[in-house]
């Protein structure tokens, strides 16, 4: 055959690069991680500023907006336990479906699968990308809380946890991200253009899983937490990614 | 009357001017050929028709009314660039909306005419989104029929259709204005199907129209000539040049001679003296060898 | 059929509205959205009513609804936020309302059938008015499934149900005027972000949680200047409201919608469609 | 070689067969014209041979290689139905994804130089959905060229584009299938263009090929015929009929088949006082052909 300017196909770079130069080049990112900086901002401020009254929603420390710590009602369904970052992963989600779904419902899916007859690549590149995306939006919300924190003039000092517990918290979240995103790909592999349901779809798995998270990514968290987010991370996402590669390979692309 | 007068129309998008001083008159009851290049300005001008964009200056008119006037705009039917139709519900209910939308009064009756028209009775369940090109075509083209509008405006509705639809969207537009004296304008670039039903022409180059002619006015004032080929040319000319002036020979071996002689007197001429003709044509002027003359021309006329 | 016979008989203003509203009528009865955002506003009063209350220091969380009828409205106006239970009441119908304007409209948008639309009908205000009235058509079938949602929920978790039913009524009525209000602006700002629908979505949900009027509440106080704005009277119409509240909301409601349908108009006829 | 074969292929979607038992030869370097009515499964054969879809069952080689060899499909460029382009990013930026995607060497320039081609250089920097139907159709074809394919499937490619652009990919094709050995399946309802580059047909019908023919097959099963427009028909047809085998009239026009020369049948027919408007020699047009082809049973084909 004649030489052809298309090097030997390196096909996980090529899609990642795919990938990244979409992700840059659309709003989509830039706005997620606008809304991720000004949530804990809103829920900080809004609730210490409100002339006084006794209310439900109220936050002791700056930290109470990450996480709450490990043996204080964390299983309760309340209000407080919930309005902490934990909220960013049903963030993920609408990101999820909003990227996939945008990807079939333009047909430029077409194009990526016409070259490429393995399905892993997409579905590795996706969940790497993704993960990394939501781990730009959980760093927005911890710089968030804090000029939250600052102007709701509540208190910096970590009770009962220390510096690196938060560190190990936030790590032990981010680790979590590939586990939530690997799900979102699948139900966004399975809806493909209808945006509507890989957005609910993913929504509704996100929430089933998410009372775990409390319990696994307290305040006080330590080396351990991380191993097991990494760990539980790594393996869903590898049990969602060839879920989501045989949906692929099943049905028509198009 | 004209259906659509249109006085230097004038439409930019972010310092790109799509539209520059467009002058148009598109008679009653004509089929109105409008051809160009892409983005010379056609779809922008069949949009500011529809009223879909706002024209930064002049005037355009619809049989006789403002094109603002409600009356005269629910009396249109447009399909432009793609059939407008919702990708969720299924072919028919997209036209009951569209007939509800005019207000028609025998709303089914009327669906099931159109459908019959395009022959899609019986793909009129089908959802709009699971329809391939051609069929989405054809639901567009059955949705501007709705109502027999008395001015179509088709954006290259030829896209997509077959051999088969290609007759079939003919057929339609000699119909609907023959028998409701509709008028109509389409543009494409398939000039081999435009040329066949197409009453008037306008040809837009950068936004302005440089040409505007009806069909048989292009026929009688383009120079037309017979076009002829002998065993022996060189004998042929001579005769040719004695008894016609309007005689030469072009470079494609073949010999022209300008003028209106009928070319059965020619041939009786040539073969009086023993010439014997291989090749003889009167030559009908085609639309896309006089667009492409009319495009090299630099000058406006 | 010679050519100057084709008469165009003008159609009335009405005869044009309805047209315009039997087409958004026939899809808003004919695609599923309606009727998901109808169970939605079913469902969410279930849901939080069953939430618990904040706990503090451990002992067992009080439920944070004592009437079932708290759920329609909050007992007193208090524009700021500091008990969730005065917050999320049947206000949360008019956020779910934001949203399914907001997709019906770019639906719209989207498929392209607005080039049909605005072909045949001129005039912008069709539009606007045809959008307003369905998007308030659907808040008020959206508060109806609220309530009998709420009720369901009421009996079940054994609340009570005890109220003054003349100012419950009041304050359901009041609501259900106010969704001409908040349709009228959800399909004003729907209609000037066409082009990024994303942003009227996100848009709407932000304006329809009544967040900025609880800002300008936290800073200047418990004025009833607030009630000018369509989340101020909302929660003004509350389970203590008094005839004059259901006027006063009624009017709010009105000149907003009258104001948004006509600016929207004024805006669309400037500008190009898509 | 052949660059595309398959083997009784088919696909359904539910009880409706798309495409049933069809079998396809598409040699390396051809351009193989496909023609088929709409809905007769053209889009669906080309979205399985490009991979998009799952055949129900039939064989797919592509360069004697299976269709799931990494290195055959890494070479395949395809403009099906739309061109895939995201609506709110800018031409350039369209393009460069798609450089990224078949991991070009030095996407910018060739970038560049594949809008060069189309003419679409002036507009790269505009939206994708601000594009007119034509220059979104320009930008397709400019992506599936781009780092020139070995196969390349073009669905319909001249819908929209106006005489220049027709002009363009003409020359476009015929310098990849020369210079590059580039192999092209392309389908298109204008036959007229099509009969201008394709060196191979393929006819199908109802989700079956019913005939695949080369040009030159083409050609000596279209018959040159004389076409002669005598001003008395009548007269000329009976004249004729007799001294040639095959004479039969369409629309005002006498055509005979057979080798007669157009010379001796102006001279004959003027021999006996018949009067000629126009003599023509021509060949039976593709779009013809295909017309009696559909005319003909499915059974009386084979």
């Amino acid at each position: 055959m004649v030489k052809y300017d298309r090097t030997k196909p390196k096909k996980l770079k090529s899609m990642l690069s795919v990938d990244f130069l979409r992700l840059f080049a659309s709003p989509l990112l830039y706005v997620l991680i606008g809304v991720s900086f000004s949530l804990p901002v809103l829920i900080l401020v809004m609730t210490t500023l409100n002339g006084g009254e006794e209310s439900t929603l109220i936050f002791t420390s700056v930290w109470q907006s990450i996480s709450s710590v490990s043996e204080e009602g964390a299983t309760a369904m309340d209000i407080t336990s919930m309005m902490n970052i934990n909220l960013l992963f049903f963030l993920t989600s609408v990101l999820v479906g909003i990227f996939v779904s945008e990807e079939f419902k333009s047909g430029y899916a077409k194009n990526i699968f016409a070259i490429r007859h393995k399905k892993g690549e997409y579905v590795l590149s996706k969940i790497l990308l993704l993960s990394f995306s939501g781990a730009l939006t959980f760093i927005a919300y911890f710089l968030g809380a804090i000029v939250g924190g600052k102007i709701a003039g509540l208190s910096f000092e970590l009770t009962n946890t220390s510096v690196t517990g938060l560190i190990f918290c936030m790590l032990s979240k981010i680790a979590l991200l590939p586990l939530f995103s690997s799900i979102d790909l699948l139900i966004s592999v399975f809806a493909k253009q209808k945006t509507w349901l890989s957005i609910l779809g993913s929504l509704a798995l996100s929430a089933l899983l998410f009372p775990t998270i409390p319990m696994m990514t307290p305040l006080n968290s330590g080396i351990i937490n991380l191993f097991l987010c990494l760990a539980g991370g790594i393996i869903f996402a590898f049990c969602g990614g060839l879920s989501s590669k045989f949906i692929l390979d099943h049905t028509d692309i198009v | 009357m004209f259906a659509i007068e249109i006085k230097d129309l004038t439409k930019s998008f972010k310092g790109l001017r799509a539209v520059d001083g467009l002058t148009m008159k598109v008679p009653v009851g004509s089929i109105y050929g409008f051809i160009g290049e892409n983005g010379s300005g056609k779809s922008t001008t069949e949009k500011l028709i529809c009223g879909h964009l706002v024209p930064d200056g002049g005037t355009i008119k619809l049989f006789g009314k403002d094109y603002r006037d409600a009356g005269v705009r629910a009396k249109v039917g447009a399909l432009i660039e793609n059939a407008g139709c919702f990708p969720n519900s299924s072919v028919y209910n997209n036209l009951k909306m569209q007939a509800i939308n005019l207000g028609l009064k025998n709303s089914d009756e009327e669906i099931n005419r159109v459908l019959k028209i395009v022959r899609m009775e019986k793909d009129a369940q089908i959802k709009f989104k699971n329809c391939s090109l051609g069929m989405k075509q054809r639901v567009g083209i059955a949705m501007a029929l709705l109502g027999s509008p008395a001015l179509l405006i088709l954006d290259e509705p030829i896209n997509g259709l077959d051999a088969d639809g290609m007759r079939i969207m003919r057929e339609i537009l000699t119909d609907i204005t023959a028998t409701y004296g509709s008028t109509v304008l389409i543009s494409s670039h398939v000039f081999g199907e435009l040329e066949k039903i197409a009453t008037h022409y306008g040809i837009i180059k950068q936004g302005k129209l440089i040409r505007e002619i009806s069909a048989n006015e292009m026929k009688r004032t383009s120079k037309s000539y017979i076009l002829v080929e002998c065993d022996d040319n060189k004998k042929a000319i001579k005769f040719l040049s004695l008894k016609y002036d309007g005689a030469v020979s072009d470079d494609y071996g073949k010999l022209r001679v300008y003028g209106d002689e009928a070319s059965s007197d020619i041939a009786e001429y040539l073969l009086s003296n023993g010439i014997r003709i291989k090749y003889l044509k009167k030559n009908k002027i085609r639309l896309e060898e006089y667009y492409l003359d009319v495009m090299s021309r630099k000058e406006k006329c | 059929m010679d050519q100057n016979q084709i008469i165009f008989d003008k159609p009335s203003f009405i005869e044009r509205l309805k047209r315009m509203l039997g087409v958004d009528f026939y899809r808003l009865l004919h695609t599923p959205v309606f009727y998901i955002f109808l169970a939605i506003s079913a469902i969410i009063p279930a849901m939080v009513l069953s939430m618990t209350g904040m706990s503090q220091e451990g002992e067992i969380a009080k439920p944070l609804y004592t009437e079932t009828w708290q759920m329609i409205a909050a007992k007193q106006p208090l524009y700021v936020v500091n008990d969730i239970a005065d917050y999320a009441n049947m206000n949360m119908v008019f956020i779910f309302g934001g949203i399914m304007i907001s997709i019906f409209i770019g639906h719209d948008y989207r498929s392209g059938y607005v080039k049909q639309l605005f072909t045949t009908h001129p005039q912008k205000q069709d539009y606007m008015l045809s959008k307003s009235l369905t998007g308030a058509f659907s808040m008020t079938c959206m508060c109806v499934t609220y309530i009998i949602g709420t009720v369901f929920s009421g009996i079940l978790s054994g609340t009570s149900f005890e109220v003054n039913v003349s100012s419950l009524l009041i304050s359901i009525l009041s609501k259900m005027i106010l969704s001409l209000g908040w349709a009228g602006l959800y399909t004003f700002i729907n209609v000037i972000l066409r082009k990024h629908f994303g942003i009227a979505i996100a848009l709407s949900f932000f304006i329809g949680t009544g967040i900025p009027v609880i800002g300008a509440a936290a800073i200047v106080g418990n004025s009833s200047l607030l009630n000018l704005f369509l989340y101020g009277s909302s929660v003004y119409a509350c389970l203590g409201s008094s005839v004059t509240a259901f006027f006063s909301g009624a009017i709010v409601s009105i000149v907003w919608f009258i104001f948004y349908a006509f600016l929207g108009s004024v805006i669309l006829s400037k500008s190009d469609v898509y | 070689m052949n660059a595309v074969e398959i083997h009784n292929l088919s696909k359904f979607f539910g009880q409706k067969k798309a495409v049933s038992g069809l079998d396809m030869v598409v040699p390396e370097g051809a351009i193989y014209g496909f023609i088929g009515e709409n809905g007769s499964g053209k889009s669906t054969t080309e979205k399985i041979i490009c991979g998009l879809m799952r055949p129900n069952n039939g064989q797919i080689k592509l360069f004697g290689k299976d269709l799931s060899d990494e290195d055959v499909r890494h070479k395949i460029g395809c403009l099906i139905e739309t061109p895939g382009c995201f609506p709110n990013l800018s031409v350039w930026q369209n393009m460069m994804i798609q450089a990224a995607n078949i991991s070009l060497r030095n996407p910018k320039e060739k970038v560049a130089e594949a809008l060069k081609l189309v003419r679409m250089e002036g507009s790269a920097s505009n939206k994708f959905r601000n594009c007119s139907l034509g220059m979104k159709q320009r930008v397709g074809i400019a992506m599936a060229l781009l780092g020139n394919p070995a196969l390349l499937i073009l669905d319909e490619p001249i819908n929209g584009l106006d005489a220049d652009g027709i002009r363009i990919m003409r020359e476009v094709l015929t310098d990849l299938t020369l210079k590059k050995k580039c192999s092209v399946i392309i389908s298109s309802h204008i036959l007229g263009e099509l009969e201008k580059i394709a060196t191979h047909y393929g006819i199908i019908r109802r989700g079956k090929m019913i005939k695949q023919v080369t040009a030159e097959e083409l050609e000596r099963e279209c018959p040159k015929y004389v076409a002669i427009k005598p001003l008395d028909l009548n007269s000329a047809e009976n004249l004729l009929s007799e001294k040639y085998i095959k004479v039969t009239r369409k629309d005002n026009f006498l055509r005979i088949y057979g080798d007669a020369s157009p010379e001796e049948t102006v001279n004959y027919l003027f021999k006996h006082g018949i009067k000629v408007e126009e003599v023509t020699t021509e060949k039976i047009s593709l779009e013809e052909y295909y017309i009696d082809l559909m005319k003909k049973g499915e059974n009386e084909i084979w």
